[in-house]
């Protein structure tokens, strides 16, 4: 089945930024800062080029077949029944960090804004949301996206503009005081979450000008190396690294510092961000929400994947409810978990195939 | 497509069914809340938490000129309420708090936290975790004080320019850079000293003291002065997270120089040739800590550059000659490093390196650092402090360069 | 406990009523098994939640194998 | 083509619904005096008779016992021919029929004999004064031609008719618009007669390329539709899917726009305006030269243009007829109101009971203290507001203006001041809700305004269970299902996403009119520039080459 939208390339582009971002940005600088402290923003660096990398051969596996998401044409390149498997892992990967970004999602807006309000009901709210959006199909997804994804990074620099005064830059000092290896370690994390992008695998087909895809996935990196810099910069030029390191999520925390004494109605607007940072979560989650479903139709040869949203969502609620107890569980399992297994599927799996479709140059035929 | 429509309704509805079956969730209307203002705690010579929260009471607020039958408009309530309680720890005591407010406490507009003096001594560590951990503290708006003398005075004294004495606390920390005699430190910052190794926390002090214009008391009525006054003064140094000891007003000011938390002040020193005296209207400083390691030696050079005006010059020179205004800037260069040094003093006194030499010290040399990391505390009293201040006071000299002393023959 | 079942009974019921209709007219049948086979995993998770059935979790078998690799890793870096 | 198009869409409204009449053979049903139903199509099918009689008579059936419908029958040419002039009384201006027709035929006609010519053609070329005359040659023709007030000419012996223009009834004049009022600019407005409409338009847009296509709407009504848009600008495709859209409706009656405005829509259930209707005949000429298509109907002076999407409905022709600066003043300030009216009550609602912490201190106890005493939650206050503000502006629209007034100083005022001072309502909350309905009055196309105060009550809701996550859930819904909308092809919010770079000069503000080179990005697929490039004025700059 096809999915009758299309989208350009610089679209794309700004999924594959705001996918990463929504969620990056609360917990990778206390999980970084925990490993690298003061050398967290080092950390990124490395995480980047983990990260460019991951896409680019995710960019150029996808490229070989432009007409084709994974989940159509592992089989032909791995063979019907491990391909047939690869693509359950691709579907469930996708469905796995729908739901992680649900409880994420949860995670804050019960501890911060909505305590006393059951989690579910925040839960569904914004999935419904999500399948609101996945009905109106990939057009959609991008229009709500381009808007939401300026706002949001007009937000982030206003936020950064606003607390920038207090950074510190002698908290960056001392550099690498405990050698390299904290620093690779603290890479993981972010290098995990960069890789997320990999979800072109699965919008490529429907991109007009991939020509210019390879270019704007990296781009697409690039801009989150320079958001999540500032955000990291922030918070440890701030706080310093052993507070960044304590908190569940620093950047919210430096959303809640700005004030001006001058204009006291600046003060304690954190709401705002969360208002921004629910838009984001949005994107996240309607985009792998998307690819899941899709990836469903498609590996069960449906006609539409549009009636699988609702069950499909229920099924993501029901697995992200059971699957953590609390946050501090989460918490963890973002940190020491979670990444390992996207760079399983991002970077292992997807340059598995890579690698095979030099192998097996038939498997091309007809992809074109 | 209708029925569609009509499903999707069903689902709404069932959903709303649902929230209103669970209950209102966080919804609490504004009127509902006592918005606390002001926290001050304490501990009981049993060890429990004493903590007092101070409400303002909007009723009090709304018996203005608005007419009619305003509900409470006849009734002359004070504008504040004080409650004390006692639990097992902070969060036991808020609760137990609420046998006596008809008001959920809620704590996101509180922006000063006082300690009594002995809390302070005993240490505010198992206290400071509530601070740090709730949502509705803002940490950054929170300025937090050590008491001198009782609490429940101090947050009794009658604000007469506004609602309670909270607010009026909070507008003194708002100006002080009038003087910078005293630390308004946010909370964030105490939490933040706490967690390094090379750093200790410092604190503002709130007293009451006796008002000198108080009226002789006739009859309780609003408008006479109260017998006590709020005032904000010096610092308080901890160690870790007890206090050791106070910087007066201008030892003070030495640590804010060092910190660059100086915003203004005045500074007062002898006129140039010993006769009459100067005062000075402080802009600000830059300062820079430089630690230097020679031969096992630890040596901190703080660079000062403070920059102000004359705002006022008793006395018989002229100010618009060059070698006066270079005399004065010497004088207030050397008032400056005055404070520094009597803080540095004062500090290396209590063993608390509030100026965060340490810290300087680990960043400039890391490996030396972690051999010396533990010993701190002790090493700190022998550091050699260098004070070098740079002092540029005659931007302004105001209206007039000649004082009148002269200018009358 | 009772009402969160009925809600969530509710709740498939409103899919079922809202997907069903139309994939019956247009004969999709091979839809129709993918739709209730999801609806049927989607029941049995979220009522088993709610009576605290033990049921797997699928989540809990990934960090099963995965956490042992990450410790090593930190092991290694630091 | 005009005819051939109203013919097909006649024969689509006739074979849509059964004929239950068997056809009609021509004498054999003359004596039949019962009451019967005339199909159009079935009117068709009956030929013009030679015989004058049958002709009258069979009209006489079809009218049957209307009483203004007149025929009168006189002799030509000293009593060479026998004629008839068929009519309705009070639709047909008497001095045309009774000068044009009835003097110049039976007094002036002298028959130029022997010419070679039959009567007919002689009558045709010298006695009838008409100016726009048709021949006709079936029933349904004659009787269509007299219902729009026409009088027609039948002769003995001719089995064809002759349909003359002699319209007279009142009509309203033309005046300003009541809806779109300007401080700057032209006065006019449309008015319910299609013909006039069409001249104003025309008066606007002299061009060739101006084309009006009429068509035929309700099946009682008849009411004439005009399809206009410019050729060489329209993208062909639009007309096209216009046209097609048109011809799918067959309704009994149309009475307003707003009854094509249904049937036409992309998204039937969406509550956002996806045409403009406007009485401003400037606004269909500036919109028709952005290569938009309009819809004026008979009856109405409210005129359709399509495609609209949130941008074009933003903006007002006065922002172009003001300085720049102030135009885009404006254009920004509509914007805000636009926001503002959508979410002001419920980011109220939501921060006095979900986030007190976000409000600064004094503003605070200031809520709180005339907050004390109000029975209801802020909610509830916020809800009741609105609908007593929504009954006081329908009150005021609907009363005779003078009462109006009234009505409105009193809800206001005394009502408003009342609830406050007993302490039912907080002062806050009424200013919240006047502001609100204030701002609700800047959307240029009362549609939209429409869309915005009906949205504004579930947001409301959701801020009263949810805060501010509400608001901001009903914000987004609110934007998914506008990125999803389209209005005939085009995405509604096209300019904003998907994204065009020239249309942004004239979204949130409006650039001078030289910049704007280009015609909006998703409508003008050919002939893209409006103007000559370099227009920016400025003094001479080559003053030096003149030497």
């Amino acid at each position: 089945m096809r999915e009758e939208g299309q989208i350009s390339a610089y679209q794309a582009m700004g999924y594959q930024v705001s996918i990463v971002l929504a969620t990056a940005i609360l917990f990778v600088p206390a999980i970084t800062a925990q490993y690298a402290r003061q050398d967290a923003w080092l950390s990124l660096v490395l995480a980047y080029l983990f990260g460019s990398l991951q896409v680019f051969v995710a960019t150029k596996l996808a490229l070989k077949f432009p007409r084709e998401t994974v989940i159509q044409y592992a089989p032909r390149v791995a063979g019907k029944i491990l391909g047939k498997v690869i693509g359950f892992i691709y579907i469930f990967y996708f469905f796995y960090v729908a739901y992680f970004v649900q409880r994420e999602f949860e995670a804050l807006m019960s501890a911060a804004y909505l305590p006393q309000t059951p989690i579910i009901v925040v839960i569904i709210m914004l999935t419904l949301l999500a399948a609101y959006v996945l009905y109106g199909g990939l057009e959609v997804l991008c229009r709500v996206n381009a808007i939401i994804l300026a706002v949001a990074l007009f937000g982030l620099l206003l936020i950064f503009l606003l607390i920038v005064k207090d950074i510190e830059f002698t908290r960056f000092l001392p550099f690498l005081e405990n050698g390299v290896g904290p620093v690779v370690l603290g890479a993981v994390v972010p290098g995990g979450w960069f890789g997320e992008t990999a979800v072109i695998l699965m919008l490529l087909p429907f991109i007009g000008n991939q020509g210019k895809t390879l270019k704007t996935s990296l781009l697409a990196v690039t801009i989150l190396f320079v958001v999540m810099e500032m955000v990291v910069i922030g918070a440890v030029g701030i706080m310093g690294p052993n507070e960044t390191g304590r908190f569940l999520y620093p950047t919210f925390n430096i959303a809640r510092r700005v004030t001006i004494e001058a204009l006291p109605i600046l003060e304690r607007q954190d709401a705002m961000f969360m208002m921004i940072w629910v838009a984001g979560m949005l994107m996240k989650l309607s985009t792998f929400f998307y690819a899941g479903t899709l990836g469903l139709a498609q590996w069960l040869n449906l006609r539409s994947y549009r009636i699988l949203i609702l069950p499909a969502g229920a099924v993501m609620t029901a697995l992200g409810m059971q699957a953590w107890e609390n946050i501090v569980e989460l918490k963890s399992f973002s940190g020491e978990v979670f990444p390992l297994t996207i760079i399983f599927v991002n970077f292992m799996l997807t340059g598995f195939l890579y690698l095979l479709t030099f192998l097996k140059p038939k498997s091309l035929q007809g992809a074109s | 497509m209708p029925q569609r429509l009509i499903t999707a309704l069903v689902l709404v509805i069932v959903l709303l069914a649902a929230a209103v079956q669970a209950g209102c969730w966080d919804l609490r209307q504004a009127e509902d809340l006592g918005y606390v203002m002001a926290t001050a705690v304490d501990r009981t010579p049993q060890g429990l938490v004493k903590l007092l929260v101070q409400v303002p009471n909007p009723r009090a607020l709304a018996a203005g000129p608005r007419g009619g039958v305003t509900p409470g408009a006849s009734i002359s309530s004070k504008a504040f309420r004080n409650y004390e309680v006692v639990g097992r720890t902070i969060f036991d005591a808020i609760r137990a708090a609420a046998h006596q407010s008809p008001k959920r406490l809620f704590f996101a507009q509180n922006r000063t936290v006082i300690f009594s003096e002995d809390l302070a001594r005993q240490g505010l560590g198992d206290v400071l975790d509530f601070f740090g951990r709730s949502v509705e503290i803002r940490r950054r708006l929170n300025r937090v004080f050590v008491a001198k003398g009782d609490v429940r005075k101090i947050l009794n004294v009658p604000n007469p320019h506004g609602v309670c004495p909270a607010l009026r606390i909070d507008n003194i920390v708002r100006w002080r850079g009038q003087t910078s005699h005293f630390a308004a430190v946010p909370l964030s910052k105490v939490l933040e000293t706490l967690s390094l190794d090379g750093q200790e926390p410092f604190v503002g002090v709130i007293e009451a003291v006796a008002n000198p214009t108080a009226t002789p008391r006739v009859r309780k009525d609003l408008s006479m002065e109260p017998p006590l006054t709020i005032t904000l003064t010096g610092a308080a140094l901890f160690r870790q997270d007890r206090l050791v000891g106070f910087l007066n007003e201008p030892e003070t000011r030495g640590l804010l120089w060092v910190l660059n938390e100086v915003r203004g002040g005045q500074l007062v020193v002898p006129g140039p040739g010993g006769k009459g005296q100067i005062a000075a209207d402080i802009h600000g400083g830059q300062a820079t800590i430089k630690p230097e390691l020679t031969d096992g030696r630890i040596r901190m050079t703080v660079e000062i550059s403070v920059v102000g005006d004359v705002a006022e010059a008793e006395g018989p020179f002229d100010l618009s000659k060059p070698e006066v205004a270079k005399e004065i800037d010497r004088l207030c260069a050397a008032a400056v490093r005055r404070e520094v040094l009597a803080a540095v003093a004062k500090a290396q006194e209590v063993q608390s390196d509030v100026f965060g030499f340490g810290e300087a010290f680990r960043r400039r040399f890391p490996q030396e650092w972690k051999t010396i990391k533990d010993d701190w505390p002790e090493i700190f009293p022998g550091v050699e402090v260098l004070v070098k201040v740079d002092a540029e006071m005659i931007h302004h000299i105001g209206m007039i360069s000649k004082s009148r002393a002269i200018s009358v023959p | 406990m009772a009402l969160s079942i009925v809600l969530v009974l509710l709740a498939f019921a409103a899919m079922i009523a809202y997907e069903v209709p139309r994939m019956l007219r247009e004969k999709m049948r091979r839809e129709l098994w993918a739709f209730f086979v999801l609806i049927a995993i989607g029941l049995v998770l979220s009522i088993g939640q709610i009576l605290k059935l033990p049921l797997p979790n699928v989540t809990r078998g990934i960090e099963a194998v995965v956490r042992p690799v990450y410790k090593a890793l930190e092991a290694m870096l630091t | 083509m005009r005819r051939r198009l109203t013919k097909k869409l006649m024969d689509l409204l006739a074979r849509s619904k059964k004929s239950v009449v068997q056809p009609v053979d021509g004498k054999q049903d003359l004596g039949r005096t019962e009451t019967r139903v005339w199909e159009p199509a079935e009117l068709e099918r009956i030929p013009l008779s030679p015989d004058l009689q049958v002709n009258i008579t069979r009209l006489k059936e079809v009218f049957d016992t209307n009483p203004d419908f007149i025929v009168r029958e006189f002799d030509i040419a000293g009593g060479r021919a026998r004629a008839a002039l068929v009519f309705i009384k009070d639709l047909v201006e008497r001095s045309l029929v009774g000068h044009n027709v009835l003097k110049s035929l039976m007094l002036d006609y002298r028959p130029r004999e022997p010419n070679g010519r039959p009567l007919w053609e002689d009558m045709k070329r010298v006695a009838v004064t008409a100016g726009t005359v048709k021949e006709i040659t079936n029933l349904r023709q004659a009787v269509e031609g007299i219902l729009e007030a026409n009088a027609v000419l039948f002769l003995d012996g001719e089995a064809t008719g002759l349909v003359m223009e002699a319209e007279g009834f009142e009509k309203r004049p033309v005046g300003q618009p009541e809806t779109e009022a300007v401080v700057r600019g032209p006065r006019e407005g449309f008015v319910e007669c299609l013909a006039v409409n069409i001249t104003m338009l025309r008066r606007w847009l002299k061009s060739p390329n101006l084309q009006f296509e009429n068509m035929f709407f309700g099946r009682v009504t008849r009411t004439r539709v005009a399809l206009a848009y410019i050729k060489g600008l329209v993208d062909p495709g639009l007309v096209d899917e216009v046209r097609r859209r048109l011809r799918r409706i067959d309704i009994d009656g149309v009475f307003e726009s707003n009854y094509l405005e249904t049937m036409l829509r992309d998204s039937p259930y969406s509550p956002f305006p996806q045409m403009i209707a406007t009485e401003r005949p400037d606004k269909v000429a500036a919109n028709l030269l952005d290569g938009r298509v309009a819809i004026l109907t008979e009856g109405t002076p409210f005129v359709l243009v399509l495609p609209a999407g949130l941008v074009a409905l933003m903006q007002s022709p006065e922002d172009y007829y003001h300085f720049g600066h102030l135009g885009s003043f404006i254009r920004l300030l509509r914007w805000m109101a636009f926001g503002i009216s959508l979410l002001l009550p419920s980011l109220y609602v939501a921060v006095t009971t979900f986030h007190q912490e976000m409000l600064p201190t004094r503003l605070l106890l200031n809520i709180v203290a005339s907050r004390e005493g109000v029975p209801l939650p802020a909610v509830l206050e916020a809800l009741l507001m609105e609908v007593a503000f929504e009954v006081l502006r329908e009150a005021g629209v609907r009363l005779p203006r003078a009462i109006g007034q009234a009505v409105s100083i009193v809800g206001v005022l005394v009502i408003g001041d009342a609830a406050v001072t007993a302490g039912l309502v907080s002062p806050q909350m009424v200013i919240v809700v006047a502001f609100t309905g204030i701002t609700s009055f800047l959307a240029p196309a009362f549609d939209l305004a429409i869309s915005i105060r009906l949205l504004r009550f579930p947001v409301m809701l959701m801020a009263g269970t949810l805060g501010l996550f509400g608001v901001i859930s009903g914000v987004l819904a609110i934007f998914i299902h506008l990125a999803g909308l389209r209005s005939f092809g085009v995405p509604y919010l096209a300019g904003l996403v998907p994204f065009h770079s020239t249309d942004w000069k004239d979204i949130l503000v409006r650039f001078p009119m030289w910049t704007m080179r280009r015609r909006p990005a998703e409508l003008a697929k050919q002939n893209r520039y409006r103007m000559a490039p370099n227009l920016k004025p400025g003094p001479a700059r080559d003053n030096h080459k003149k030497e």
